[in-house]
């Protein structure tokens, strides 16, 4: 990472990346006596797919809670497009241009995929109490809208002959891939993915790795994905962060974190301290 | 709002419609739900009465009664179901034994020209027929019910109450807050302290009210109740020892139903009654051989000669005497609903009368009139005999304070006719 | 055969959204609406319209009421007897202080005085959750009762502690008090339901509706996705309540004519109305019809069918008439568990296929 | 210092009451708790309960009135009556079979699902029950005697009178109630902690899936948990009948459970006890203290609006774990 500056650098494949979509400065969580994250440092830039991993128990989850702002950390500041992030609501956050997957599936089951993807949107719909209610003018126009928008994001991620299925009737894979498509729908600057390919076959791993790159490749979002798994993370980022035990152990490229000894010791289970 | 229409219709035609030529008087009764324990002598009693004059004297002047039951379950909507299927049948007088109900049917029937008879419920400013044109509740109401027990309370205590305490325990509803202005107004008169206790529907803890009747101790404890309040609250009472012929419930809590579970604690309890009590009448020889032996009792037989069972019974004699009355002004056996009316109108029931019918001085004489719908509101005392399971009769008719009475009563009755903009009659 | 879907190709997001979007099932419903409408008023009499139709719209339009909250916002609510109460103590007050203005407009004035005392006492629900919150609505339910009996001004300081609906005209003809036709009472409410149905069906396919349904799928998921669940949780309330005041109101005003709190607004009205919906299916707003319908005809039919047809004692029919709606419930329930809704939408797919089901 | 002597007094029969609230509630507890499903009809078996408790007793004929009615005949009684010990424990006998057929007709063909459409399978069952217990022991009102002694203590009143110069007044229905509950949750604690069965109850209660992997049979666990739900049922029933008749407002006495219920949690053997002793207490309290300053009835609304109070500061309720929320 020769060329990281402060405007961004270009990566292994070519790509321009920018400058700091987000940046957390020694963030520090806890449960009540119980230390998750211990003063962690990152940042997030515009364009790269960044990558958070660990063994579990690690804070992965804990750290992207923090990213969404859904934990408030009790030390440390979140910087998101140059602003610093006052604690706020889960639900204002979202409004910033972040969005999110998770990691036990967080879809609504009684609704159908094309509602579930469509409630990415809600923040971009503003019709009034009225409007809807009599289903006219700003309302209707808007649901066609925002449907035009939804129907791009089906085809992307092509789910278009589940449409009007009932989310829970749905196999595990596909579920995952609407929770993505949720997302997307948000059009959020930052897309955060929370062990994406947890319980996936091979065949479904490679799938959804190739939608994540798509994704980053024609919207140029943002993506911070976290897994455990080391494997396809490697290939997938641009940069990754490591944690162990809520403490950060290695940040860089792939192959600079792979030849880390820290890293490798945590992968490989040395005692700790 | 895809309604499976054909079968509906179906099952409504199904109604089966009397023969017109019939005197029709429906039987609005509960023999489900909550009160069905008091609904069930209450229709026994009135439907056994009817049978009565068809098997013994052919009906009413010649005309078969007919008496289709319909089961309110003491709801209002039910009520209101039952009313719009009886409608169609063309009755005479329909007598729903439900507070609620009434109040539902009065505006209704004035416009279909249905008869209305409460006899000891309902809207109590019904009395002034000048208004109610179509409600009649002789022999007596809520408000005669409160005046009577403070007439017997002040002839226990030798006319005088000044300093007394009395207590209200009542239900908290429209049906149980119908004696506080009455009582209050006594209260004035008399000179005796008024402290009213209400429970909380369906009252089946009332601690907290018999704790406090225990602590302030007053003399006289004057119940309106109903259900399973009314076993409750005479359970408490014995629990707290209170002086039970100090205790007077009005004659809605004064059935054997109410006494009976508290076992031979509740000897001596009161309550007011406006009928006699028991089969110690002629009438009843009757009964038992057409009615009785000739297997055509009501329901399940078993209620006779109980309170409610009296009291329906004697709901039915005042209307079927009013029949007659009907029949014998419009010349004809067959009368229409507003000829009913003018019967009721005419209705003079006297003491001859009572013992022609078999039931010498179970009734107060009931005489109406286009302005008095309501009769004298005479009422008596009832005591509880817990050895024998009987109640006993230990006052004769006591007379209500019509002083304090009848401007309450016109007072009500105007503000309804200038809510409903009526204008009075019988001018 | 004709009840297809193939062959019906949709050219815009509008029509693939639309209510209906089967062509026999969009002129099977003009031609309910239209039979409703222009063909039952004609041929309505008393014991139809107040012995069962108007009860049946007045409760389905509670029962939609009802649904919102809990069928798609999720909040389980037992206090519906007391918002009903509400919107019958509201459109009284109205119509005796203002007698010249239209009972129409009382009605939906009701409905909103409801929604805003729903809205307050919709407050807990953002801390309290499920069969919990469930009970705490009864709070209101007991709490609502007991105000409307205890203070007077409510009820006009009446003598009897009841409230009468006076007589009130729309165009000349009366639609409440004694005088009112079937025709006009039943007119009425099927105007009200059908307005109040329409209006549900708008705001539960719109993002109003989306948040509802994300609120109750998964509160934390939603609020992440940017759902506010005070605003989400509170305009459930709100919409709620506000129909089921003006249920209230009609319940008052055009169908009984009179009502004692207690006895018309008990703790048994909102059980009443959660069975409907139950049982009529959660989320669904033909389950609110289908439920409401199910619970005020059944024991209608099988009162007629009992003690009508079969000359039963009245008691023993309505004891047996009891055990057949409990044993119909659970038979439902054993068939299809998600309510007659379900059962009914199944149906449609069975047919969609028919007669060729592989 | 009356006013305290009083307010004491108010008290402790706010703890016995609460003792009867808790009764019931414990039969909402022990299914809830086995099974998952808030059993509506709870309510509904008390009463129909203390209907056969009291038919046996007096060797009424079940179903009478329908027989009568369908045969013409004229049935009423068997012309015998059955001590209360052996009508109790026939009883007891009458609700086991009722549980039996209740998991055999209802619960087996709903296994695994959701929590609302159990709990509206046991609306059905109440209103079944209702209809049922009318159609076989008829809808008057019964008086209930098992030789429980009732009305007012009066050894504690004399020597309350000999230390406060006021006698308090405690009924001996109450106590009796205490000492029947107390009794009633040791044995219910010692089953669960001392027997196989037991133990296979809590096991269930505590995850179904685990449960059923290691071999306890969920069927023969909603057989027993029912019955012992509706032995608690006659309990109760026994105790409200005593004092009210049995009647059909006895099933009503389920609405006076649900804000112990909230208090105390839907889980918590304990949490339905101090919950009713709360609620007791708390209402009892509040007519006395505020009820005359507003009219008074204030009982069944203050239960709730207490219950609500309490659950906005801890939505977890009593006894409940902090809901720690994830995702």
């Amino acid at each position: 990472m020769n060329s990281m500056t402060s405007d961004g650098y270009i990566t292994a494949d070519g790509r321009q990346i920018g400058g700091k979509l987000m940046e957390l400065k020694n963030i520090t969580l806890r449960f009540g006596g119980v230390v998750a994250i211990k003063d962690i440092s990152f940042d997030i830039r515009q364009g790269e797919i960044r990558a958070i991993i660990g063994p579990n128990g690690a804070g992965k989850s804990s750290m992207l809670n923090v990213v969404s702002g859904f934990y408030h950390p009790q030390e440390g500041e979140v910087w998101f497009k140059g602003q610093r992030r006052q604690p706020m609501k889960p639900h204002q956050v979202a409004g910033l241009g972040v969005a999110r997957t998770f990691q036990n599936i967080a879809l609504f089951d009684g609704m159908s995929v094309l509602d579930n993807i469509m409630t990415g949107r809600l923040k971009k719909m503003k019709a009034g109490f009225l409007s809807q209610a009599i289903w006219w003018g700003k309302a209707e126009r808007e649901e066609n809208e925002n449907r035009a928008a939804v129907e791009r994001i089906i085809d992307f991620l092509e789910i278009q002959n589940i449409r009007k299925t009932p989310v829970g009737r749905l196999p595990y894979g596909l579920k995952k891939r609407v929770e993505l498509a949720r997302a997307l729908a948000a059009e959020p600057q930052l897309l955060l993915l929370d062990e994406p390919m947890a319980g996936m076959n091979v065949e479904e791993k490679e799938d959804m790795s190739r939608f994540i790159l798509d994704v980053n490749d024609e919207f140029g979002t943002t993506i911070c994905l976290i897994e455990h798994d080391m494997g396809v993370v490697m290939d997938l980022s641009d940069r990754v962060v490591v944690m162990d035990y809520g403490r950060k152990i290695g940040d860089g490229t792939p192959d600079e974190v792979r030849n880390n000894q820290q890293v490798i010791d945590a992968y490989l289970g040395v005692a700790h301290e | 709002m895809k309604l499976k229409f054909p079968a509906i219709v179906a099952a409504a035609t199904m109604l089966a419609a009397p023969a017109m030529a019939d005197l029709i008087v429906p039987n609005m009764s509960y023999r489900t739900g909550p009160y069905a324990a008091n609904g069930i002598p209450y229709a026994d009693g009135f439907a056994d009465y009817f049978t009565l004059l068809n098997e013994r004297d052919g009906g009413i002047g010649g005309q078969k009664v007919q008496v289709p039951e319909c089961e309110t379950a003491y709801n209002t909507e039910k009520g209101v179901e039952c009313y719009e299927a009886l409608k169609s049948q063309n009755p005479l007088v329909l007598n729903p034994l439900s507070t609620g109900i009434t109040y539902q049917l009065i505006p209704k029937i004035g416009v279909d020209g249905i008869t209305l008879y409460t006899p000891g419920y309902g809207r109590t400013s019904a009395k002034d027929g000048s208004v109610f044109e179509w409600v009649f509740n002789a022999p007596a109401n809520y408000w005669d019910g409160a005046s009577v027990a403070v007439k017997h309370i002040l002839d226990q205590e030798g006319g005088d109450l000044t300093g007394s305490k009395i207590a209200l325990v009542y239900h908290n509803s429209a049906y149980g807050k119908e004696p506080i202005r009455t009582l209050q107004e006594l209260s004035k008169k008399h000179g005796f302290e008024l402290s009213e206790l209400p429970v909380d529907a369906p009252g089946q803890e009332q601690k907290s009210q018999w704790l406090q009747i225990r602590r302030d101790k007053p003399d006289y404890v004057i119940m309106y109740a109903w259900g399973v309040m009314n076993q409750v609250a005479i359970q408490e009472a014995v629990n707290i020892r209170f002086p039970m012929d100090k205790f007077i419930g009005i004659w809605w809590s004064g059935s054997e139903n109410d006494v009976k579970p508290a076992g031979a604690g509740a000897e001596g309890y009161k309550a007011l009654t406006f009928h006699g009590v028991g089969q110690e009448y002629p009438l009843y020889d009757d009964l038992k051989q057409y009615v009785y032996d000739a297997g055509k009792a009501a329901g399940a037989g078993d209620q006779t000669g109980t309170v409610l069972y009296s009291r329906g019974a004697y709901a039915a004699l005042v209307i079927a005497e009013a029949i007659a009355k009907a029949q014998e002004l419009a010349g004809t056996a067959e009368i229409n609903a507003a000829q009913m009316r003018d019967g009721f109108e005419a209705l003079d029931i006297t003491a001859e009368r009572m013992v022609e019918l078999g039931l010498p001085d179970f009734g107060a004489p009931i005489q109406l009139s286009c302005e008095n719908h309501g009769g004298d509101g005479l009422g008596r005392i009832q005591q509880w005999d817990a050895a024998a399971g009987q109640w006993n009769l230990i006052t004769d008719f006591i007379e209500p304070d019509a002083e304090i009475l009848d401007p309450l009563i016109k007072e009500d009755s105007q503000a309804y006719a200038s809510e409903a903009g009526l204008t009075p009659r019988c001018n | 055969m004709l009840y297809r879907e193939a062959g019906d190709f949709k050219t815009s997001y509008r029509d693939d959204s639309q209510t209906f979007p089967i062509k026999l099932e969009r002129w099977g419903y003009y031609a309910v609406v239209a039979l409703a409408f222009a063909v039952v008023p004609f041929v309505i009499n008393d014991y139809w319209a107040s012995a069962v139709l108007v009860p049946f719209l007045i409760y389905a339009i509670a029962a939609i009421g009802l649904n919102i909250l809990t069928g798609y916002a999720g909040q389980v609510s037992l206090g519906t007897g007391g918002f009903m109460a509400v919107g019958a103590y509201s459109v009284y007050k109205l119509m005796t202080a203002f007698p010249d203005v239209s009972l129409l407009i009382h009605v939906v004035l009701a409905g909103i005085i409801t929604a805003i005392v729903g809205v307050l006492f919709g407050l807990p629900s953002l801390r309290i959750k499920g069969f919990y919150l469930a009970v705490a609505t009864l709070a209101a339910q007991f709490f609502l009762v007991w105000l409307f009996n205890k203070v007077p001004w409510f009820y006009n300081y009446s003598a009897s502690g009841q409230i009468t609906a006076p007589t009130r005209t729309f165009m000349g003809e009366a639609i409440s008090g004694p005088a009112a036709s079937a025709p006009a009472k039943y007119l009425v409410c099927l105007s009200f339901a059908f307005l109040v149905a329409w209006m549900a069906r708008n705001l539960t396919r719109g993002s109003i509706g989306r948040k509802w349904m994300a609120i109750r799928d998964m509160d934390i998921a939603a609020e992440i996705i940017g759902v506010n669940p005070l605003r989400a949780k509170l305009s459930a309330f709100a919409v709620s309540s506000f129909f089921i005041g003006m249920a209230g109101a009609l319940l008052f005003a055009v169908y009984l004519g009179a009502a004692e709190v207690g006895e018309a607004f008990g703790i048994n009205k909102s059980f009443l109305v959660l069975f409907m919906i139950i049982i009529g299916g959660l989320g669904s707003i033909f389950g609110s019809f289908a439920g409401a319908a199910f619970l005020v005809l059944l024991p209608v039919l099988l009162k007629n069918l009992l003690v009508g047809n079969l000359g039963w004692p009245t008691d023993l029919a309505a004891h047996i008439e009891l055990m057949i709606v409990g044993a119909l419930i659970v038979t439902f329930l054993i068939v299809e568990p998600h309510g007659l809704a379900r059962l009914w939408s199944l149906t449609k797919e069975k047919l969609r296929l028919w007669p060729f089901p592989h | 210092m009356d006013q305290l002597i009083f307010a004491s007094e108010v008290m402790l029969n706010g703890l016995m009451t609460g003792v009867m609230y808790a009764l019931v509630a414990l039969g909402f507890v022990l299914i809830f708790k086995a099974s998952g499903v808030f059993n509506y009809a709870q309510g509904v078996l008390a009463l129909f309960a203390a209907l056969t408790l009291v038919g046996i007793q007096n060797g009424q004929v079940p179903f009478a009135h329908l027989i009568n009615a369908a045969f013409g005949t004229s049935l009423h009684h068997f012309g015998w009556t059955v001590p209360s010990i052996l009508a109790v424990a026939l009883t007891a006998l009458v609700m086991v079979g009722l549980a039996f057929l209740i998991e055999k007709l209802v619960l087996q063909h709903l296994v695994g699902q959701e929590p609302i459409i159990l709990f509206m399978a046991t609306i059905g069952l109440a209103y079944f029950l209702e209809g049922l217990g009318d159609v076989m022991w008829g809808a008057d009102i019964k008086t209930l005697d098992v030789g429980l002694p009732q009305g007012i203590s009066e050894s504690i009143e004399s020597v309350t009178d000999s230390w406060f110069g006021y006698g308090y007044f405690i009924d001996r229905l109450d106590i009796w109630a205490t000492v029947i509950a107390a009794l009633l949750v040791a044995a219910l604690v010692a089953f669960a902690q001392y027997t196989k069965q037991g133990r296979a109850m809590r096991a269930v209660a505590d995850d179904h899936q685990a449960a059923l992997s290691v071999g306890i049979s969920l069927r023969f666990i909603w057989v027993m948990v029912w019955s012992i739900a509706g032995f608690v049922a006659l309990v109760a029933g026994i105790m409200w009948g005593t004092k009210s008749g049995v009647q059909f407002s006895l099933s009503l006495i389920a609405l006076k459970a649900l804000p112990v219920l909230m208090l105390g949690g839907f889980t918590s053997i304990p949490g339905a006890i101090v919950g009713g002793l709360i609620i007791g207490v708390g209402e009892k309290l509040f007519e006395f203290a505020i009820g005359p300053m507003v009219g008074g009835a204030t009982e069944n609304w203050f239960a709730y609006v207490l219950a609500l109070l309490f659950l906005v500061f801890r939505p977890q309720g009593l006894f409940g774990e902090r809901i720690i929320e994830r995702v």
